[in-house]
């Protein structure tokens, strides 16, 4: 990886490069407290000292509908849309967004690779951004505060300018192509310095690892019924976050009795529908229930991987109607866990 | 004429009207009584919305109507700006002006297309008609369509309008969508004379030839939906704050509507009415036309039928008003001017034009915000001892020029009276007890 | 998959007509309505409706408040073989329905529209969703319906088999669409979370709050969580339950929360 | 078409429909391009994996196969009529088309029980997938020592193919196949009374050297596994099939994922059979 320095002068001519390659999304302020990744056609139309958008980078991968088969009866004709998305630039992706493709990669471009998630895939160049954490922040909890790799370039703000990191090829050639110096060790003495304000930042202190064990303590206790009393089970935590992939299909005919569409939409495990059976059984029927599955399933590992799900990016605390918090419950969980009987 | 003993027949759903109406014809040779009856259900929105916040309530006015809900949600809205003293902004009120306009266009479209052609050419439905009139009925679902989009653009959505609030609108429709909805209406302009000519080239029964005294709110300087006074073809002349005083609504047994009455007689309010009191602060070339149907007499004030006519005129007249209310939109800064809303004690009275004629509204807050007291009178509770009577006229009229008349036939006829009022029978059924 | 004619048939007891009505809105679309089923019962439409008849589907809008309404409406559900419940009238009572179970009373509600001593000669009755006088197989909600949803429930009966109800909040499709939630945002009382989805969330997209107006969803009625939440944000739990109530108006779990808080518990 | 796609369903016609029972039908099923055909028959080597079924424009359902992989040229799928999709398949016959793609999940690992005795248990629809191991066992009877397949349902008419079981019983003979068929709502001639496990002691399988193979409503599981343990059967060979909802078969949509924090696995990729062992390392299978 190579380390170079971009001077704050020269952020145009790294916007003009990096828009030869594709439509550049970034992250825009759209009210008084949210952001959320929109087309930028100017580096200063973007904000970004922001901590998390409302919608993460998952949506440009893995849309929230997404038309798997168009049907045509009389034809006895089953196929599959053109492609609907040329390559784009992701600008200002933090260190839990970079993770949290990642993880979304190790489910759907596992064998069998997902033909819709991957001819998307392929078309990102991501930018990776530094970052200070808030309040909801948890990123050192679940190992995914430094990314070292995911992206293409990753900047890191500098008094004067930005720490370059550049990694994929295609980010080489763009480098040269602007015509970066390398950094000097003061650029260096201040990503150190950044780097350890970021360490302060960090308001919880526990271990995906550990809560592991925790949560594997908590299978049966009913803990889960007051932690879930103000749930309101409206899914903004599943949809909202950057690793939640569960999808349903659904197929929509049309009232000429010929032409119909089969498609994915995004699915949350805190509805009914999401484990119930033909016949009516359903493996999940309460919401405490509902709340443990995806407690769970996020601090476990994705699929043949160590990585947890969670990249402790925050949204499903910050955007959650009902107000709670992901990461105080499971320090309460912790602490129950240590006296436990 | 005394109690006749045979009933001939009952309209159990009076079609192609909004709500449930009912005939009921008895019949002694040439000796007839017709009953019309408006049994939609009572829904009691006067005491349900008791208690209920500002906010709630006026959505709840919503409600009371589909077709003209732009109407109910602005007057009820406008009568608690007034109740808690608040002022809108320039651009509320266009976008204001706007909406009414969209949601005129799109119920004239409805009733003179789907609603009241088929009977004067002879077919069940609209879309039975598609085989001669085939342009006509989709340039008028076209013409419908626009209405809808402009309803839905500026409200939100084109029935209930969510979109249009106490103190101004959530969102302010983006230039391009205005741009889009202008060159639409341009588009379906041709349609309103369309409709024009094929009504003015019908003669309708003479039946109902006879004195009316048309109703609707005066206009000064030009045609709009909007106003202070009411006036009428009669003389009388009131302000909107009296209008429980001039027109008195009393119950009847047969039907959950009621009958009212201005200085003791029957009125009339509508589109006929509108054009009888203020025909002459029309503009452009609905003017025009206009004149030339009073002159040769193919538009008359002393015959309900021609409340179809009336409609078709100002359909022509509204698209003008509205593509006149986008170029000043097109050329103003477009950011929202919605009013902050501190909710005080107060009552508000609002009076506007729609589509089927004045809907008053008397809302009363306490200093939370909440309803206390609300009087609601929609257009076809206003109409309704008017149609009441012409039904009677009609069958009497009908039975002198050919008593042999089968009675499907003479039913039929019967029918196209309350039609051509184009009645919303769910607004009237829920009128405040006298005054 | 042979196509037989579906037999379709709308049926009006006590509401604004809005659902119908938004039928008829579907304009690019109404010819082919008209000719891809057959269009047995319409009176909004069209004068040649026979009510007798027997139909498939049969959509039923608005509240049952009269006795012709309860009568319509059985005689409906022997000639249907399904019976959708269209519209939040139909479904859970509508905006008319807003006070059952808190306070309403049908004497008073007569006496102060109507006066004193006044008779009708049809009865009336406190309005009553469908399902709470006969079997409703499939529930169309909405104040009024969405176009494309009954574009899908009708292409699905065409299909020879029924629509998926949906079973989720208003929530999935704000987020969805990215929009700032105006909870968060702006401590507005919005039903989001406690409503149907179906509309895209039209109203937050507006900025507005959401008012519930396709009613609750039918299994998870949070009821005790929602009053919690918009306490939290500044609005008393019996006002958050009125506003609950505008277009819940039958759902038992409001009704007993409401009975609850007015006691005091 | 691009073939890259493991979602895309592929084009079948059926070939057959016998009315099971009053609410289960069985269709004979074979893809339309025989390259699909031989494709599908190389992939399916073990018994009772699943495909799923789907109607353009109305659905897709996983259905277990219930012909043995022995079987070419064609498949079978019993479904039972009970939602919106399976009621239009219903409706379907001879002829007609359907979607089909697969086959799914892990099968019943057979080729591992050379030389055991083979005791089967089932309930209800759980005799679909069973048949499939069951022919196949019967078409490598050499393989195996004695087998004996107990089938259970509420009713008579709810037995699953009850003559086809019948018929097998009186053919197989001598040859150490017993088949035992019960029903636990009605007393009826010709059929025994009470659930399958009071029927384990007359199987003619040795405990030490059997392998117990079971399909029914989860309810039922945890007696079963308790009643064979206790009577000596080899907890290492036990096997049951699991169901949760699926949406894709392949791992990907994330409904049928099971397990708790330190690992999740997925019933459709990982199952849908599981070994008893593997039941005690995942319990949440069996909530």
């Amino acid at each position: 990886m190579r380390y170079l320095k971009l001077r704050y002068e020269d952020r145009d001519r790294l916007f003009e490069a990096l828009r030869k390659y594709g439509e550049i999304y970034g992250p825009v302020k759209i009210s008084k407290k949210t952001y959320d990744f929109r087309k930028v056609s100017r580096f200063d139309d973007m904000d970004l000292n922001y901590v998390r958008t409302i919608s993460p980078p998952k949506k440009f991968v893995y849309p929230p509908h997404e038309v798997m088969f168009e049907i045509d009866r009389e034809k006895g004709k089953v196929s599959i849309p053109e492609e609907d998305m040329g390559p784009i630039v992701l600008f200002g992706l933090h260190h839990c967004d970079i993770e949290g493709l990642k993880r979304l990669d190790s489910v759907f471009m596992g064998y069998p690779a997902d033909f819709y998630y991957s001819r998307r895939r392929k078309h990102l160049f991501i930018v990776g951004y530094d970052c200070k954490p808030d309040e909801f922040c948890a990123c050192n909890v679940t190992h995914t505060s430094f990314s070292t790799d995911g992206f293409d370039i990753f900047l890191h703000p500098l008094p004067d300018g930005w720490l370059v990191r550049v990694l994929s090829e295609r980010g080489q050639a763009l480098a040269d192509e602007i015509g970066m110096e390398d950094a000097s060790t003061d650029d260096f003495k201040a990503f150190e310095r950044y780097q350890e304000e970021r360490r302060q930042g960090f308001k919880w202190d526990m271990d995906a690892y550990v809560l592991r064990g925790v949560l594997e303590m908590h299978r049966h206790s009913d803990v889960w019924e007051e932690l879930s009393e103000e749930c309101l089970a409206c899914g903004n935590c599943n949809t909202t976050c950057p690793t939640c992939r569960c999808y349903e299909v659904r197929d929509i005919p049309s009232i000429d009795g010929v032409h119909a569409i089969q498609e994915r939409v995004w699915d949350s495990c805190q509805f009914e529908h999401h484990a119930l059976v033909a016949g009516g059984h359903n493996f999940r029927p309460t919401v405490a229930d509902r709340m443990k599955n995806r407690y769970n399933c996020k601090i476990s590992p994705a699929y043949g991987t160590n990585l947890s799900y969670c990249v402790g990016c925050g949204r499903c605390t910050a955007f959650c109607p009902a107000g709670i918090n992901f990461w105080e419950n499971l320090q309460k969980l912790s602490e129950v866990s240590k006296h436990a009987k | 004429m005394g109690k006749i003993q045979r009933k001939i027949i009952t309209v159990e759903h009076l079609a192609r009207v909004e709500g449930r109406g009912m005939i009921e014809v008895y019949r002694e040779g040439t000796n007839v009584k017709a009953v019309l009856r408006l049994v939609e259900g009572p829904r009691f929105f006067e005491y349900i919305t008791r208690g209920k916040p500002y906010d709630v309530a006026v959505d709840m006015y919503s409600r009371i109507c589909a077709i003209c809900s732009a109407s109910h949600k602005l007057t009820s809205v406008m009568a608690t700006e007034r109740a808690f003293g608040i002022e809108v902004g320039t651009l509320t009120k266009l976008l204001r002006k706007l909406l009414v306009y969209a949601s005129f266009i799109e119920s004239h479209s409805l009733h003179v297309f789907l609603l009241a052609l088929p009977d004067f050419l002879g077919y069940p439905d609209a879309i039975s008609m598609a085989d001669k009139y085939g342009t006509e009925v989709t340039k008028g679902l076209m013409m419908k369509k626009v209405a809808n989009y402009i309803q839905a653009m500026v409200g939100g959505r084109e029935i209930h309008q969510e979109n249009a609030i106490v103190g101004g609108f959530g969102k302010i429709p983006s230039r391009e969508e205005m741009n889009q909805a202008y060159r639409q209406l341009e588009e379906i302009r041709d349609t309103a004379k369309i409709a024009i000519e094929l009504l003015a080239s019908l003669d309708m029964p003479k039946y109902l030839d006879g004195e009316y005294n048309h109703v609707a709110l005066k206009q000064t300087d030009e045609f709009d939906a909007f106003g202070d006074v009411v006036a009428s073809t009669s003389g009388v002349e009131f302000p909107v704050e009296k209008y429980r005083e001039y027109l008195v609504e009393k119950p009847v047994s047969h039907s959950f509507t009621k009958f009212a009455y201005l200085d003791g007689k029957e009125f009339m309010v509508g589109a006929l009415s509108r054009l009888a009191v203020n025909g002459e602060t029309l503009w452009g070339e609905s003017l025009k036309i206009y004149k030339e149907l009073i002159d040769s007499g193919k538009l008359r004030f002393n015959n309900a039928f021609y409340n179809n006519l009336a409609q078709a005129i100002e359909l022509l007249y509204f698209i003008d008003a509205s593509l006149e209310v986008l170029r000043k939109l097109l050329d103003m800064p477009l950011d929202n001017d919605r009013v902050e809303v501190k909710p005080k004690a107060g009552v508000g009275v609002c009076i506007t034009e729609a589509p089927r004629g004045i809907v008053s509204y008397t809302v009363e807050y306490n200093d939370k915000g909440e309803v206390v007291f609300a009087d609601l009178v929609a257009p076809t509770a206003y109409n309704f001892n008017t149609m009441h009577r012409d039904v009677q006229r009609m069958a009497e009229g009908i039975l002198a020029d050919n008593p042999d008349i089968d009675d499907d036939e003479f039913i039929r006829y019967l029918e196209m009276v309350p039609r051509a009022y184009d009645p919303c029978i769910s607004c009237s059924v829920h009128l405040i007890r006298e005054a | 998959m042979e196509k037989r004619e579906l037999r379709v048939g709308f049926y009006p007891t006590t509401s604004c007509y809005g659902c119908q009505l938004n039928v008829l809105n579907i304009e690019d679309k109404l010819i082919d309505i008209f000719t891809e089923v057959k269009i047995v019962c319409f009176h909004m439409a069209t004068s040649a409706s026979k009510i007798e008849e027997s139909v498939d589907v049969a959509f039923i809008e608005g509240a049952v408040v009269t006795e012709d309404d309860e009568e319509l409406v059985k005689k409906v559900r022997e000639k249907a073989k399904y019976v959708v419940a269209m519209g939040t009238c139909a479904c859970h009572g509508g905006v008319q329905s807003a006070n059952i179970g808190a306070g309403f009373s049908l004497d008073e509600a007569i006496k102060t529209v109507y006066g004193e001593n006044f008779q009708f000669d049809m009865k009336v009755m406190p309005p009553r969703p469908l399902d709470k006088v006969i079997d409703v197989d499939f529930y169309l909600p909405g104040c009024p319906i969405e176009k494309e949803e009954f574009l899908y429930f009708l292409a699905t009966f065409i299909w020879s088999t029924w629509p998926e109800q949906k079973d989720f909040p208003v929530c999935q499709e704000c987020r969805q669409k990215g929009n700032p939630c105006v909870v968060i945002e702006e401590g507005k009382p919005c039903l989001g979370p406690f409503t149907t989805a179906g509309c895209g969330a039209r109203c937050p997209s507006l900025g507005l709050p959401c008012m519930g107006c396709r009613g609750p969803i039918k299994e998870i009625q949070r009821v005790d969580a929602m009053a919690k939440m918009m306490e939290k944000n500044g609005v008393d739990p019996l006002e958050a339950l009125k506003r609950m109530k505008v277009f819940g108006g039958h759902s038992d779990e409001i009704i007993e929360k409401f009975k609850s808080l007015v006691r005091g518990e | 078409m691009p073939n890259n796609n493991p979602l895309q369903p592929k084009k079948a016609v059926i070939k057959k429909v016998f009315k099971v029972t009053p609410t289960e039908k069985m269709f004979v099923i074979s893809f339309v391009d025989p390259k699909d055909q031989e494709e599908f028959e190389r992939n399916y080597t073990r018994p009772a994996r699943f495909v799923q079924v789907n109607l353009p424009g109305i659905g897709e359902v996983p259905i277990s196969l219930c012909s043995p992989p022995t079987q070419k040229g064609f498949f079978a799928l019993t479904i039972r009529r009970v939602g919106r999709v399976t009621t239009v398949i219903h409706n379907l016959n001879e002829g007609d088309y359907v979607w089909i793609r697969g086959p799914y999940g892990n099968g019943f690992p057979i080729d591992e029980w050379k030389g055991r005795d083979l005791l089967f248990l089932s309930a209800g629809l759980g005799m679909a997938p069973l048949r499939s191991v069951f022919l196949y066992a019967l078409d490598n009877r050499w393989d195996y020592g004695n087998i004996t397949l107990i089938n259970s349902a509420r009713t008579k008419r709810d037995l699953l193919y009850y003559e086809e079981l019948e018929a097998i019983a009186r053919t197989y003979k001598g040859d150490g196949v017993k088949v035992i068929q019960t029903v636990t709502r009605e007393e009826v001639e010709g059929v025994c009374k009470g659930r399958c496990h009071l029927y384990i002691p007359q199987a003619n399988v040795d405990p030490k050297n059997s392998v117990v193979i079971m399909c029914g409503p989860p309810r039922m599981y945890q007696s079963i596994f308790d009643e064979v343990i206790a009577r000596g059967f080899d907890p290492d060979y036990i096997y049951a099939t699991f169901e949760r909802r699926m949406r894709c078969g392949i791992g990907k949509c994330g409904h049928c994922n099971v397990g708790s924090s330190d690992s999740m696995l997925y019933v459709c990729k990982d199952g849908p059979v599981f070994s008893y062992r593997q039941v005690q390392r995942y319990p949440e299978l069996m909530e």
